[in-house]
């Protein structure tokens, strides 16, 4: 019966059993408070009813006693704050080396692409064990990427990119929900995640008819929509040398810096003009309305290849790092 | 009420330094000044304001202290509104 | 009973110095004002519970099948957009606040009757608005309005159901404005800031929130407005505006909105429990101040309704952070009447009985607040039927709990009859069960994930047994809450009639007579002794009592 | 101010609720002042809007304003600051009991205020012409960038935001203006009729109050909107 009646969900990630713990922390903490409020309610109200011969005694108040149950609860509150911190910022940092799936959401439907280029539509294939980042952005109004199981939520939104990402902890089905109201048929905006063991996902990657890698197709557009031109590998171009740019720090013209990140490849393509890297003119154009959110999805993870050891190119050989980049600590 | 605080001359006194305050607010944009240029028209708007609010709007010498509460709340939550929504972007970039 | 009984026994006051549609519709008399609001904002609670009721009904089952997806998705919106901006943010000032406020301070009105008049047209304009805009095909994108759905997506009635919401927002501006001068100006003499009823300090707190916040959502609706008429881009990310500033905008005055509902509800229990216990409250000063805390720090913790929005980490740190804070003076308020309890001669009237009720309700709302901003758990149930949980145990667990007391406790004052006492506890021990029953289940459903605004959950057959539960429990809630109506209006006729101080209590509005007379007082009060001087007022037997 | 604690008869203009005079005018200039200020917070959601994208979108913001007319803003301005000045000499005169100058600075005012929406008037219609108006006609040629190449070419959606936030902002502004000449005109007649002496013209004041803030509201308006890198 307790399927058809669960009180507790699932906990199949990393994340899951923080949340709980803390959860569990604030409902024993909560219960106690209400049970120690509601006793003495009902104390009072038993013991001083008013009966024949009962007066009331006036007390006018007490000043330590109000700085007591002032300063008591801000130091229970200071507890609650930083453990839910912590685990916010767990929660909101994807390690290093994650495996990446690109994620766009539109109505009413989850789009998905893994590194290697599989697609899927409201179903998302993973492997046991393994740190998922999800690159999400929607087409169209803001939608939200909930896997209760994995007590990770984020909000997907039009015109830039939002991350999340969580390592799975048990095989299994688990809901994928849409918890951002978005129109009609926002409760038809479901799917689920298949945790698979290693070798059944590599059964599956194997099963399924992959594109080509999702940085490989960025590759091919790169030179079809001709940024090839401008941004090449030699010091000739007329625009920066994309090696190893992604999660360097940016000197920009105006004098700011940046930190090379999704959000900044995507800000870089569609309103080139925004940010301008120093050194460099303003001239390369708005690819606005050209490139789809997919399309932009392959670009970024082109370029972000281009910043790992495993580059998809041989072309792409190790360069020296141009005077505007700076590196990371 | 302090007389000369509300006296016409001295009312027109105030317009012509608001007059005065609007020709170098004009000319200062006209001059590079980097990233003062903004602060410094927001601050003779501020002054300009200032003179209208304590002087044509009386708030100096003659009202009471209840008025000056009420507007420093206003730009006291004014800058709230500013301020905290200029935290969430001035942070973005920032992880 | 016979009537000319009463007719004889009734001196003259403010309901029958006047007679004619005219008399009320033209009055300046905060008290008539108070009861045209008490009739127009009951009529929508009734409205709003009729959209609450088909919500539960069409999530008894999995499938979405009662209606369809568009017609679930306009109820939702449709009752959050009632409940709020017509019923709870205006229901206890407008109402209780504009029938006490001048009596209890001693004043003959209030600084601005006919800008309070006015005040009940923009209401009934906005009334009149949204009941058109329902009728003509309502609106889908949730109370929140969030973009771009709202300014370029949705295709329903957005512009009049924020013009409506436009209208009743400047209606609630000139409430708070007349409440706060009145306050500063028109106390009777001897009516120090000391001995202001809680009730009017906590009104005054409400009305600090009026003013500085209603503002901002009336430029947002501006705003969303000119985006959806003329595509001005501000908004839309299609345009190179950014959705999340409208969520800032909208919560600056849709959190502050919150604590509008819930002060004036607990101004009520500060009288109520005083009153009941025959005690001075515990920790005036505390209690008085708190209400001013909390209406400053509920302007510092907006964005917590936006920890997943994609705003900056840091931000919602520091968010975070201050929404604890807020929870200090609530906290500090429930424990003062709890400890105003101890020591005291207790009896159980039924405004007592609601008094409880709120303390029990508010308390676990108010800690489900603080799992929410715990960042930590807000990125798991935010958006679930957890956070709906959390607000109903406030906004009807709290706020309407009080709201009800208070109608009781000054329903003789109003009508110059007593309610059935009998009846008013049964009633209140229904509501209690009922809303329990409604609501604590959905804290498990959300926790278990279940997302909120979701019209059909055929593919979680798992979560139905809890929405049945929930279901169940909402039918109770509505007989709980039609009692009154029914013995209320039973009473305005049938009702024994009620002396000037039933309660035996302290306050003002006690010293004159039942209903009050046109300017509340034959002579402007003179104050010579403290709130809540129960010390002084020999105790007797009350009604209801046994 | 309260030279009535003299007379015995109570002024006609006491309303039944208050006690006295100076009680139902401290009532009615608190009153106004909360009023301004709910005022600031309705603008102020436009001013987070605009420091919000000014400060992400400076450079297309900065190309945006360059195309609006300096002489057009700062002549408004000038008409602005002396329409405040006839309405303090118009509450001066009232405390004095003078009322053809009374009613004469009101004329004033009211010919202010109108030759400032005249203006402002001018400069739409100069915007619709040039396609500035945001919408689907929309076009921004960054003719305003002339002879300075070295800056990024300007974003057009960008520019579109700036429009739009002008108009919003502004129009929101010559709303007031409206409503403010509207009200002058009322009591122009009502001074006329000689409704306010020396011991009762609040309302004169209160709208004057008015006035002055949503002078006070250009005033920031002015620079922030024109005034933005017109050194380039
Ligand atoms: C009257 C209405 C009301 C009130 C008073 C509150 C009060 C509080 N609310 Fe609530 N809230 C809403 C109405 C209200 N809320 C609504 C309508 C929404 C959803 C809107 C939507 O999205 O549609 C919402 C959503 C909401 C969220 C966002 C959830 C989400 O969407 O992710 C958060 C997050 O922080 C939150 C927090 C709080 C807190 C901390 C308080 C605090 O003020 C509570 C303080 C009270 C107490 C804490 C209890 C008493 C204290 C004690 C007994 C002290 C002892 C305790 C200890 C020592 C532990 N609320
Ligand atoms: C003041 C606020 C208030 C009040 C009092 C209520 C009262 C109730 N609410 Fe509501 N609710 C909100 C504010 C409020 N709600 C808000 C802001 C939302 C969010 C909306 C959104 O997502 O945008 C919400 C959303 C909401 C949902 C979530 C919908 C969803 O996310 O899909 C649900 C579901 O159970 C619900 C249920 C109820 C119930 C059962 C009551 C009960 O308490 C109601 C009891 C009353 C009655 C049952 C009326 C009795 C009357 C009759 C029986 C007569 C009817 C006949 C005629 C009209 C002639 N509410
Ligand atoms: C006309 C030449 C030109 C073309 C075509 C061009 N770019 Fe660029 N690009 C530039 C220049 C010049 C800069 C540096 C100035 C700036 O930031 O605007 C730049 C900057 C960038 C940056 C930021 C680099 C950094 O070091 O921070 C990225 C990312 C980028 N381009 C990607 C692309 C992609 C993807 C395409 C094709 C879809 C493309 N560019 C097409 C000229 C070009
Ligand atoms: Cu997508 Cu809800
Ligand atoms: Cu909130």
């Amino acid at each position: 019966m307790f399927n058809n009646f669960p009180l507790w969900p699932e906990r199949a990630s990393t994340m899951a059993g923080n949340v709980d713990a803390l959860f569990i922390f604030l409902l024993v903490l909560s219960g106690l408070m209400c049970v120690l409020i509601y006793v003495l309610i009902l104390y009072f109200a038993a013991r001083y009813r008013k009966r024949p011969g009962h007066v009331a005694e006036q007390i006018e108040g007490s000043t330590p006693l109000e700085l007591t149950w002032s300063i008591i609860p801000m130091g229970i509150f200071l507890v609650i704050f930083f453990w839910g911190a912590v685990i916010f910022f767990q929660e909101r940092t994807p390690p290093r080396g994650a495996t990446e799936v690109y994620v766009v959401a539109k109505q009413w439907m989850w789009k998905l692409q893994h590194e290697d280029g599989q697609r899927e539509i409201n179903e998302l294939h993973v492997p046991v064990g393994r740190d998922i980042k999800m690159i999400m952005t929607s087409q169209d109004v803001i939608h939200s990427f909930y896997v209760p199981a994995f007590r990770i939520k984020q909000d997907v939104l039009p015109g830039r990119y939002t991350t999340a990402w969580f390592r799975a902890t048990q095989p299994g089905t688990y809901h994928l929900f849409c918890a951002e109201y978005c129109g009609t048929q926002h409760s038809g905006m479901i799917g689920q995640v298949v945790v698979m063991e290693p070798a059944q996902y590599e059964a599956w990657l194997g099963g399924t008819t992959s594109g080509a890698p999702l940085a490989v197709t960025g590759q091919r557009l790169f030179a079809e929509l001709g940024c090839s031109t401008c941004h090449r590998s030699d010091t000739q171009g007329r625009g920066p040398d994309l090696q190893g740019v992604f999660g360097k720090v940016v000197l920009l013209e105006d004098g700011r810096t940046v930190t090379a990140d999704e959000n900044y490849i995507r800000e870089s393509i569609l309103t080139p003009g925004a940010k301008v890297v120093s050194g460099y003119k303003p001239i390369m154009p708005t690819f606005q309305g050209m490139v789809s959110d997919e399309q932009l999805n392959a670009l970024v993870a082109y370029i972000k290849s281009l910043s790992q050891s495993q580059v998809p190119t041989k072309s792409a050989a190790a360069t020296s790092p141009q005077p505007q980049i700076q590196q990371v600590q | 009420m302090a007389e000369h605080s509300s006296s016409v001359g001295f009312y027109i006194l105030i317009f012509a330094i608001l007059l005065v305050l609007t020709a170098t607010t004009v000319g200062a944009a006209f001059i590079n000044l980097g990233p003062l240029n903004p602060i410094l028209a927001l601050g003779i708007a501020t002054v300009k304001a200032l003179l209208v609010v304590l002087f044509f709007m009386h708030v100096k010498g003659a009202s009471e202290k209840m008025t000056k509460v009420v507007i420093l709340a206003g730009l006291f939550w004014l800058l709230l509104l500013l301020g905290l929504t200029l935290a969430d972007y001035g942070t973005r970039l920032w992880s | 009973m016979s009537t000319t009984a009463i007719a004889v026994a009734e001196h003259e006051n403010y309901l029958n110095k006047e007679y004619g549609i005219k008399s009320w519709l033209l009055t300046t008399d905060h008290k008539r004002i108070a009861l045209l609001y008490l009739m127009s904002i009951t009529f929508f609670f009734f409205i709003g519970g009729f959209f609450a009721l088909l919500i539960r009904l069409e999530l008894l089952t999995p499938a979405g099948d009662l209606v369809q997806a568009d017609t679930y998705n306009k109820l939702f919106t449709m009752h959050g957009m009632v409940m709020v901006f017509f019923f709870l943010i205006p229901v206890v000032p407008a109402t209780l606040g504009n029938f006490l406020v001048p009596m209890m301070i001693g004043a003959k009105d209030l600084a601005f009757p006919r800008i309070n008049l006015l005040s009940w047209y923009l209401y009934m304009i906005g009334g009149v608005l949204i009941m058109h805009c329902m009728l003509t095909g309502g609106v889908d994108t949730g109370w929140t309005f969030y973009t771009p759905y709202s300014t370029a997506f949705t295709n329903t009635k957005i512009i009049e159901a924020g013009l409506a919401a436009f209208v009743a927002g400047f209606s609630s501006i000139f409430t708070g404005l007349n409440f706060i001068v009145t306050v500063h100006r028109m106390r009777a003499p001897g009516m120090t800031w000391s001995r202001l009823p809680l009730f009017i300090w906590s009104q005054y707190a409400t009305s600090i929130i009026m003013i500085l916040g209603t503002p901002v959502i009336a430029i947002t609706i501006v705003l969303v407005a000119a985006e959806r008429l003329f595509h001005l881009g501000i908004f839309d990310p299609k345009l190179g505006g950014d959705p999340l500033l409208f969520q800032h905008l909208f919560w600056f005055y849709s959190h502050p909105a919150v604590y509008i509902m819930i002060l004036p509800s607990m101004g009520i229990i500060s009288e109520i429990i005083p009153c009941f216990s025959r005690k001075r409250i515990f920790g005036y000063k505390f209690v008085a101040l708190s209400s001013i805390g909390i209406a400053v720090l509920g302007f510092l913790v907006w964005a917590h309704h936006m920890f997943v929005a994609g705003m900056s980490v840091y931000a919602a740190l520091v968010f975070s952070f201050l929404s604890f804070l807020v929870a200090i003076p609530s906290a500090i308020k429930i424990f003062n009447w709890t400890a105003t309890m101890y020591k005291g001669s207790i009896s159980y009237q039924t405004p007592m009985l609601y008094a409880f009720g709120f303390l029990g309700l508010f308390t676990i709302g108010g800690l489900t607040g603080l799992f929410l901003a715990s960042l930590g758990i807000d990125v798991h149930v935010t958006d679930t039927y957890f956070v709906v949980a959390h607000f109903h145990y406030i906004m009807v667990g709290g706020v309407l709990m009080g709201y009800l007391g208070g109608m009781h406790f000054w329903w003789p004052k109003i009508s110059g009859r007593m309610y059935p006492e009998g009846w008013g506890r049964l009633a209140a021990l229904i509501v209690f069960i009922g809303f329990n029953l409604t609501f604590f289940p959905q804290f498990i459903l959300g926790y278990l994930g279940m997302p909120r605004r979701y019209w059909d959950y055929s593919h979680m057959p798992e979560f139905q047994i809890l929405n049945v539960l929930s279901t169940a429990g909402s039918t109770i809630l509505g007989v709980g809450y039609l009692l009154p109506m029914v013995y209320f209006l039973w009473s305005m006729r049938y009702g024994k009639l009620a002396p000037d101080n039933p309660w035996n209590a302290a306050g003002l509005e006690w010293k004159t007579s039942s209903p009050p007379t046109t300017y509340n007082f034959d002579e402007t009060p003179v104050v010579d002794f403290e709130a809540y001087d129960y010390e002084h007022i020999p105790d007797r037997e009350v009604p209801g009592e046994s | 101010m309260s030279h009535s604690s003299a007379a015995t008869a109570p002024n006609p203009a006491l309303r039944h609720h208050f006690a006295e005079m100076e009680q139902q005018k401290n009532a009615a200039s608190l009153g106004m002042w909360l009023f301004l200020v709910t005022e600031i917070m309705f603008f102020g959601g436009m001013f987070c809007a605009y420091l919000i994208y000014r400060l992400q979108h400076f450079n297309d913001f900065a190309a945006a304003s360059q195309s609006l007319s300096i002489k057009l803003g700062a002549t408004n301005t000038a008409v602005l600051i002396t329409s405040s000045l006839t309405v303090v000499l118009a509450v001066h005169a009232a405390r004095h009991g003078k009322r053809k100058l009374l009613v004469l600075y009101l004329l004033a005012t009211i010919v202010l205020g109108c030759t400032f929406l005249g203006v402002k008037a001018v400069e739409y219609t100069d915007k619709f012409k040039e396609h500035h108006v945001p919408g689907p006609s929309f076009n921004f040629a960054p003719e305003y960038m002339q002879g300075h190449p070295e800056q990024s070419p300007v974003d057009m959606r960008h520019a579109e935001m700036f429009f739009s936030l002008y108009f919003v902002m502004t129009g929101m502004h010559a709303l007031h203006m409206i409503i403010g000449v509207g009200l002058f005109s009322g009591l122009t007649w009502l001074a006329w009729k000689g409704r306010y002496t020396k011991d009762y013209y609040t309302p004169i004041e209160m709208a004057g109050l008015y006035w002055h803030f949503v002078d006070v509201v250009w005033i920031y308006l002015f620079p922030l909107l024109y005034l933005i890198s017109r050194h380039r």
